[in-house]
């Protein structure tokens, strides 16, 4: 290394630091650089395509399950019966939101486009149960039993005006759950909102007690599906 | 640096026992000023393991600085106070993220971020080897839905985590 | 160089250790080779001046539900012509030669189709689990694969 | 504070050096050990050149002791290293043995 | 002067008062839950192999030994600093021999390659250009 | 100190009766005192303006939440740390892993007796001043050393070896790179220092423009001092990306605030230094504040001197979210190579320039001819 | 203005004896070498009590930064503590603390009996400067054999420390997987 | 550990970098045997992400292995998509309309820039500037905003169909991108400036972990890390699909600008030059995008005939191959990815013997590797 190139180095490395300082001085000086967003305070509205949290207008809903069937990690839940007109009653309509991938195939899927994306997305919660959206209300076991005594009393009726062979045929059948994927129809049965949270809830975020036992975790792993 | 909250903090020390209306202010505000210190400085260890992290990189960078809530990233377990879970554990990471939670000192708190944390997420249902929710290794104190979640909603989960922090019984609880 | 030639050149050079050519549907299309003789027919695709594959693009694991598979995919960045390479294995202890010495490229994508179909390949410099815990049960990605219950003490 | 108390400190100092460059067998020990000897002769210097000489040349004698100190520190520990790397020991027992 | 010294060991004895406080109050204050798995050692979340208490490369120590000769060095230089202006040429020129023999040693040093760290063990391939 | 004291019990018939070294005791456990909560609220305020600093150069805000502006978000910073678990492993060598923040910080916090804060500030104008920030300062390696290994942890024991070698190598540089002003002003003490660097309309008097050697000195002494103080791109004993976060990995809650502390204090002797010795430290530009009676001129100039000082802390800053960090064969290399052999000969240009011009600076020497 | 000095005075020298019997004691030899860091800076709190500034905070720069750092750095380097606790074995040895004891005991007897000169009215004086003066004239012999004895040194210290031909490497630690 | 002969002055460290380590780009564990500073070995541990991409291809229908490409380079997403679309359309010979491929290259090269971005970003924050990485998500950031435009997300976009791509262009896209490329170009020149020069990062860089061209092709690597060992070899040039060859473009190399060819500067450079590049393809995309439809008509219930493709193409981390077997029904038989860290990982034992601690970062950083394609 020859005194040459002892000062050229010095003196790149001088030259080149002070380029980078001037660039960051820039920025620290010119406080229009600055692009922070005060979230809580300034919301950024999402673009008109965002695909935020999902949203059944289930007054629309067909209950056609299309988009049970397209969604790649089985987050919607879907209980349906088929009520006194033949057409398909909701008696749940669950998505967990805490599963889905927000990929939106589902609701390229629906035919009605009632399955919609929200520009919503925070929904931070201290309980996975609350993750999962129920977009009907009631208990599916009121609904159902509703559903069944409409459909009872409508095959009454048609029994009524109809021939008594045909109606002793519809009486047997008094109600027919859509269950869509057999092997989850059993755990799909989910209990109202309120009642699940307060089941499986860890009352106050439970923290700090160092980790929940094992078991129990598992429980309620299991119980929230 | 926290010379005169540790004179105060000393003189409000636990109250023993049943509590006078007076201790009770007294508990009430150290409890306040305790919360307040915890909540204001949430050090969040980087640990990010997949696209969320991605995301949570995003929410320290400039556009919606986590600093500003003086929550900063520490590299070692040892001096953060927030894990915030982001991205897929699977289940050869399992056994790390248990170590990593259980070597940060108390109190210390969890955000689960993303649906990969929560509850497995896209991989809940064909995956053999994704843990299906951190919640069953270590305790969840918020749970961040989106997949990614937004910047804007990890912000929302610190500031929910606050809350519940604010929320806390730190003296009359040692005491019980 | 079209595969159809290069399976031919390899015919030539090989005979009984070239099975076939799968073409039909196959892009690119696959020169099957007998097991046996794979890390012959790679050193010479690699090195003969006409073919020189110096590339691996892919090794897989294939399984066939009757037998397993391990394709090879070759490129050439000389000639730019591409090939595939089929070898054809039992289910049961299923094993082909490394050839991570032909091309060290190899060695990852070896210890990945180990880790998820236990295809075993003798020769390798080393063989070891990658993906997944050394400790986990079976290949989940033969089609026979059952999810474990537990891993752990932790549910799969 | 005074000239006599001064000389039992170094006195003092002295022996735990003497004491420790006799008991220890580590090489570094050792070492020490002979520095705590030269801090004791230091502060005779140091004590004499105040109290009975009144000049600074003890200080002088002093600081060069100290110069001296670190020569031969650096020295020393590499010599150690070097009988370290080669006997794979640092105990001077196993030096004089090596030697012979 | 004593005074002036007493200062500084006031200084030295509140520092170490402060932190003993500071540890005092935040002992009493601050949860604890000290678990195994906790007092572990930390290594990037994985269970670490042995202790780190091993030998440690010779590198830090050389630098360490010149660095004690020069350490002497400008201790020495200190007091000629001090007394340079009165004494003028004479100071100059003893300083100047005293300065260059040092440096004659640093120039040994850096000739015979001990001021490098031991940089790779990689052998560097030769050049190639673009194919 | 015990002048001080003097007149002040000769003054205040109140305390007649108290023996002088009472007097003089308070009057020093004040002073500590004073500096000990300046240097913590340093420490503490130090590390907002880092972050906002850093918020600025990286186009955001930093923290502004917890209270007014986040002015606040130091103290609860502290008072976290002052309540976390602080743990100590089960492998760590427990006494000296307890040990080591004592020394960091004791060694850290000393540096500040001898700090020239104004015309008169000085808690102990010791008059071997910056000689004795030099012998102090290698408390905190011995400190570093003893944390990185009493730790048992790779990363740290890595850190702490690094550290030492680190401020070892860069402690030479340090001290030559100084040793300028004290050839100027032919004294040690810091107060010395300042006082020769008066005059001249208070600023060509400085130091820094005496003459072309101490102001290379001047850029010596600060990336010397950069590299002493563990700032980027010096900052490998605590490299984050590489080291995790170095020497200090295992320390948590308050034992980790008072490297933070130890830390940001030595930043600010750094930076003072650097004031008392090449940017005239108290003198306040254009004026004499000596001229002052003595509450007005302290004030003036301990004012003049923290905004030097702070301003040399913020460059500071400023380089460390610029630069990337050197690797350390080429720190040592660095040092080695570049700064001490340039530190020498500067010192020697320093010397021959003095000689030469019988002391005089450039300024000076105009000054001459004009007038 | 006795009684506190004094009183700093024993402190100081209880901690330097202390420190130093503890060096000589202590099994651990890192601790051996903590205690050594006390030791020093007593030994320089000392030389304060004898006005001797100068030579007080170079104890310090050069003992405690300088070799007390090289002694640590030794001892990391040179001990295996992952397999046996670092020390070198302490038999405490009768002889030689007998030794030791006599010598100190006829030492301090001598320091004690021995009537020096003592001239009277201790000043306190800062020093540097006359050293710094004293090192250009009277004692510039020795000063600049200094030099050349610390550029020998440095060589001497370098060329030994010198790594020769590879090194083996031991591999006590088992690959995992 | 008593006889002389093994006794040595220094003892091999083991450590574990990672899984949690702060630059090994999430959970990539490397074991370092040290002796001091110096790595004698860094065995790559991997498989801490691997959450089963290709068992899941072959559970679900071909449609819907879209949104779990965006997982599997999350930081590319867009070219994962479409390099699953192209593979699906290559096995089921389907065409696609013209518009609908230039918006694929559109957002594929907008993705390139941004992938790009956060490899400048994250390496020189792994350099210790952390200055920098925070500039490259402030542009990464406008970039998501496009995506977030378009597609509705700003990480996983799942934008591309079998066929096509799920939605047209939304109004005023092209000028918001003409715009973000304006105040995107001369950031360059800045980056370089701020640090691409910098002496101390140049030092860094320079000469570490040189991987000779030889060596680049044989262990396989691909894409950039490639590129900047002195093989000008680009799937989008040499291989070209959908419509790059219409598009004009060079393919950087590295150089040894400031050292070896193949050393971590020059993959770093290839990386920056890249982004001009795209920022080119970009213009000329946007010139000459045509109208017309963009998804072509597919079967809802898609089943590609049977056979076995394998698809390459360009991502920002090299090549991302998709072998898709089909037997027709509608899921795939099954389907490998081959993607360009993984194969990477390979090479990165060989090129870090020797290193010091502070390089392994570096060599990480320039690889650019990215933990689930490595993991999938
Ligand atoms: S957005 Fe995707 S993951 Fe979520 S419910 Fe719809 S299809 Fe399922
Ligand atoms: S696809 Fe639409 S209409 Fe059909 S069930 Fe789902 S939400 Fe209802
Ligand atoms: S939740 Fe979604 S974005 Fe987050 S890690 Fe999982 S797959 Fe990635």
């Amino acid at each position: 290394m020859g005194l040459k190139q002892y000062i050229a180095d010095i003196v790149e490395a001088v030259v080149t630091t002070a380029k980078g300082m001037r660039i960051t001085a820039r920025y620290g000086v010119d406080a229009k650089e600055e692009i922070t967003q005060q979230y809580p305070e300034v919301r950024r509205e999402p673009s008109e395509r965002f695909r935020g949290f999902l949203h059944n207008d289930i007054a629309r809903c067909t209950s056609c399950t299309m988009c049970v069937k397209v969604c790649p990690v089985d987050c919607i839940s879907l209980e349906a019966v088929r009520g006194a007109d033949k057409k398909m009653v909701l008696a749940s309509y669950d998505i967990n939101i805490g599963r889905c991938m927000y990929c939106g195939l589902c609701v390229e899927a629906c035919p009605t486009k009632c399955l919609t994306h929200t520009s919503g997305y925070e929904k931070a919660s201290v309980d996975r149960g609350e993750l999962i959206l129920h977009f009907v209300h009631e208990d599916p076991a009121e609904i159902k039993a509703r559903v069944a005594k409409q459909v009872a009393e409508a095959a009454a009726k048609a029994a009524e005006a109809a021939k008594a062979a045909e109606a002793a045929k519809a009486a047997e059948s008094p109600k027919m759950t859509e269950s869509l994927r057999p092997g989850k129809a059993e755990g799909s049965i989910v209990p109202a909102a309120p009642a699940f949270a307060a089941a499986v809830g860890n009352p106050g975020g439970g923290n700090p007690g160092g980790p929940k036992a094992p078991d129990a975790a598992k429980e309620e792993w299991e119980k929230k599906g | 640096m926290s010379h005169g909250p540790a004179h105060g903090g000393a003189a409000m020390s636990p109250a023993p026992g049943a509590l006078s209306p007076e201790a009770h202010v007294m508990v009430g505000n150290a409890d306040m000023f305790v919360n307040w210190a915890r909540k204001s400085s949430l050090w969040y260890l980087l640990f990010a393991t997949a696209c969320c992290g991605i995301e949570l990189m995003q929410t320290g960078a400039s556009r919606y600085d986590l600093d500003r809530f003086g929550a900063v990233f520490r590299a070692s377990p040892r001096q953060s106070d927030l894990m915030i879970v982001a991205g897929t554990i699977t289940h050869k990471m399992a056994e790390r993220l248990k170590r990593l939670y259980e070597q940060m000192p108390e109190p210390k708190f969890v955000i689960s971020m993303g649906s990969c944390a929560n509850t497995g997420g896209p991989f809940y249902k064909d995956s053999y080897c994704v843990v299906k929710g951190v919640d069953l290794l270590i305790p969840v104190d918020v749970y961040v839905p989106g997949c990614p979640p937004r910047p804007e909603a990890l912000i929302d989960g610190i500031l929910k985590l606050q809350k519940i922090i604010e929320q806390k019984r730190n003296f009359a609880a040692k005491k019980a | 160089m079209e595969p159809q030639a290069i399976h031919d050149a390899v015919k030539a050079k090989f005979g009984d250790a070239i099975v076939e050519l799968q073409a039909e549907g196959f892009r690119p299309p696959f020169v099957v080779v007998a097991p046996e003789r794979i890390a012959d027919v790679a050193l010479y695709l690699r090195d003969d001046p006409a073919m020189l594959f110096d590339a691996l693009m892919c090794l897989s694991g294939v399984d066939y539900k009757d037998r397993f598979a391990v394709a090879y995919h070759l490129y050439s960045m000389t000639h730019r012509h591409t090939v595939g390479l089929k070898v054809f294995l039992p289910r049961e202890n299923p094993a082909v030669a490394s050839v991570d010495a032909v091309w060290p490229a190899a060695n990852f994508m070896e210890r990945e189709a180990f880790d998820l179909f236990g295809i075993d390949f003798p020769g390798s410099k080393d063989l070891r689990r990658i993906l997944l815990p050394e400790d986990w049960d079976g290949h989940p990605l033969r089609k026979d694969y059952k999810y474990p219950e537990f891993y752990h003490g932790i549910k799969v | 504070m005074g000239l006599d108390k001064l000389l039992v400190i170094g006195a003092a100092l002295f022996c735990c050096g003497l004491y420790t460059i006799l008991t220890r067998r580590n090489a570094v020990a050792v070492l020490m050990g002979v520095e705590l000897v030269l801090n004791a002769a230091n502060i005779n210097f140091v004590a004499f050149s105040h109290y009975v000489s009144r000049v600074i040349g003890g200080q002088i004698f002093a600081v060069f002791v100290i110069v001296l100190a670190a020569a031969e520190a650096a020295v020393a520990l590499a010599i150690f290293l070097r009988l370290y790397a080669t006997t794979g020991t640092v105990e001077v027992d196993t030096a004089d043995n090596l030697k012979g | 002067m004593l005074t002036e010294f007493a200062t500084v060991l006031v200084f030295i004895v509140l520092g170490a008062a402060t932190v003993a406080l500071m540890l005092g109050v935040s002992r009493l204050l601050q949860p604890r839950n000290p678990t195994a798995v906790k007092l572990s050692t930390y290594e990037c979340g994985e269970v670490p192999f042995g202790s780190s208490w091993v030998q440690f490369n010779i590198r830090f120590y050389v630098i360490a030994l010149i660095f004690i000769i020069f350490d002497v060095e400008v201790a020495l230089l200190y007091p000629w600093a001090v007394v340079f202006q009165r004494l003028g040429l004479l100071a100059f020129v003893e300083a100047f021999i005293f300065i260059v023999i040092l440096l004659a040693g640093l120039a040994y040093l850096w000739k015979e390659g001990d001021l490098d760290w031991v940089r790779t063990m990689q052998e560097t391939p030769p050049r190639k250009g673009e194919r | 100190m015990e002048a001080l004291a003097r007149s002040l019990v000769s003054a205040v018939p109140a305390i007649a009766g108290v023996p002088l070294w009472t007097v003089t005791l308070l009057m020093m456990v004040l002073s500590a005192a004073v500096l000990l909560a300046f240097a913590l609220t340093f420490g503490g305020l130090g590390s907002y303006v880092l972050r906002k600093v850093a918020g600025d150069i990286q186009v955001r805000i930093g923290p502004n939440r917890v209270g007014p502006y986040g002015l606040l978000q130091f103290l609860a910073d502290g008072a976290k740390l002052l309540l976390k678990e602080d743990i100590i492993p089960a492998k760590a060598d427990r006494f000296l892993f307890i040990l080591a923040p004592y020394l960091v910080f004791v060694g850290s916090f000393a540096a500040f007796v001898v700090l020239p804060f104004g015309v008169g500030l000085t808690a102990s104008d010791l008059n071997i001043g910056v000689y004795y920030v030099m012998a102090v300062t290698s408390l905190v390696v011995v400190g570093i050393l003893m944390a990185g290994w009493a730790s048992n942890n790779k990363w740290a024991l890595l850190g702490g070896m690094r550290a030492a070698a680190q401020i070892v190598s860069y402690e030479i540089p340090v001290g030559m790179a100084i040793m300028p002003a004290v050839l100027i002003a032919g004294s040690l003490s810091l107060q010395d220092i300042v006082r020769s660097q008066g005059g001249l309309l208070g600023i060509f008097g400085w130091n820094l423009f005496h003459n072309p050697f101490t102001f290379f000195s001047f850029f010596l002494y600060f990336t010397a001092a950069q590299a002493e103080t563990n700032q980027t791109p010096f900052d490998i004993p605590e490299a984050e990306s590489e080291l995790v976060s170095g020497y200090n990995v295992e320390y948590s809650g308050i034992r980790y605030a008072f490297f933070f502390l130890a830390e940001f204090g030595d930043m600010f002797v750094v930076a003072a230094l650097a004031t008392a010795c090449f940017l005239g430290g108290w003198h306040v530009p254009f004026f004499r504040a000596e001229a002052l009676p003595a509450l007005w001129g302290n004030l003036l100039s301990l004012a003049v001197f923290l905004i030097k000082a702070f301003a040399l802390v913020l460059v500071m800053m400023w380089v460390r979210w610029t630069l990337p960090r050197l690797r350390v064969d080429q720190l040592m290399r660095m040092s080695w190579k570049y700064l001490v052999p340039l530190t020498f000969v500067n010192l020697l240009g320093v010397s021959l320039w003095l000689l030469i011009f019988k002391g005089k600076g450039i300024p000076a020497l105009i000054a001459s001819l004009i007038g | 203005m006795t009684g506190p000095a004094d009183l700093i005075f024993y402190f100081v020298a209880a901690l330097t004896v202390a420190s130093a019997i503890l060096v000589a004691t202590l099994p651990n030899i890192i601790y051996s070498a903590v205690a050594l860091l006390f030791s020093f800076a007593g030994v320089a709190g000392l030389y304060v009590f004898v006005s001797a500034d100068f030579l007080a905070a170079t104890q310090v720069l050069v003992y405690v930064g300088g070799i007390l750092i090289l002694i640590l750095f030794a001892v990391f380097l040179s001990n295996r503590i992952s397999t046996v606790k670092i020390s070198n074995p302490v038999h405490f040895n009768w002889q030689a603390a007998l030794l030791c004891l006599a010598l100190f005991g006829v030492l301090s007897y001598t320091a004690v009996s021995t009537k020096f000169p003592v001239k009277p009215g201790l000043s306190y004086q800062p020093t540097t400067a006359e050293i710094g003066e004293l090192l250009m004239t009277r004692y510039l012999l020795p000063f600049e054999v200094a030099s050349v004895l610390l550029l020998a040194a440095l060589i001497g210290a370098a060329l030994l420390s010198r790594p020769e031909g590879e090194k083996e490497r031991s591999a006590d630690m088992e690959e995992p997987k | 550990m008593t006889t002389p002969a093994e006794a040595l002055p220094t003892q091999e460290m083991l450590i574990n970098m990672g899984p949690q380590h702060p630059s090994t780009h999430g959970v990539l564990r490397v074991l370092l045997r040290t002796d001091g500073e110096v790595v004698v070995n860094a065995k790559p541990d991997v498989g801490y992400l691997h959450r089963a991409l290709e068992k899941i291809g072959e559970r679900v229908t071909y449609a819907q292995f879209m949104p779990f490409t965006d997982r599997l380079d999350y930081l590319a997403s867009m070219n994962c998509n479409c390099a699953w679309a192209w593979a699906v359309e290559k096995l089921a010979g389907i065409e696609v309309p013209e518009r609908a491929e230039y918006i694929r290259v559109i957002v594929a090269e907008l993705n390139r820039i941004s992938s790009h971005l956060i490899a400048f970003g994250s390496f020189t924050a792994d350099m210790g500037a952390f200055t920098p990485f925070l500039y490259s998500i402030r542009e990464r950031e406008r970039v998501n905003d496009l995506f977030e435009e378009i597609c509705g997300n700003r990480l996983t976009y799942n934008f591309a169909r079998i066929g096509g791509v799920s939605a047209d262009l939304p109004q005023g896209f092209l000028e918001k991108t003409k715009e973000f490329l304006d105040y995107f170009e001369p950031k360059i020149p800045e980056y370089n400036n701020l640090i691409s020069y910098n002496k101390i990062f140049l030092h860094r860089l320079a000469n570490v972990a040189v991987v000779t061209a030889e060596e680049a092709v044989a262990y396989g690597l691909t894409g950039p890390n490639l590129r900047g060992s002195g093989v000008a070899f680009d799937l989008r040039r040499d291989e070209p699909y959908s419509v790059y060859p219409k598009l004009e473009f060079n393919v950087c190399v590295g150089t040894g600008e400031r050292g070896q060819v193949g050393d971590c500067f020059d993959r770093y450079m290839v990386r920056i030059n890249e982004m001009r590049e795209s920022v080119k393809i970009l213009r000329q995309a946007i010139a000459q995008i045509p109208e017309g439809p963009v998804l072509a008509k597919v079967p809802r219930l898609f089943k590609p005939p049977a056979g076995e493709v394998y698809f390459r193409s360009e991502c920002p981390r090299g090549e991302t191959g998709f072998y898709v077997i089909s037997d027709g029904t509608v899921n795939p038989y099954r389907l490998k990815i081959r993607t360009g860290s993984f194969v990477t990982m390979n090479v990165f034992e060989k090129v870090t013997k020797g290193l010091m601690i502070a390089d392994i970062v570096a060599v990480i950083g320039s690889f650019d590797i990215i933990l689930p394609e490595i993991d999938r």
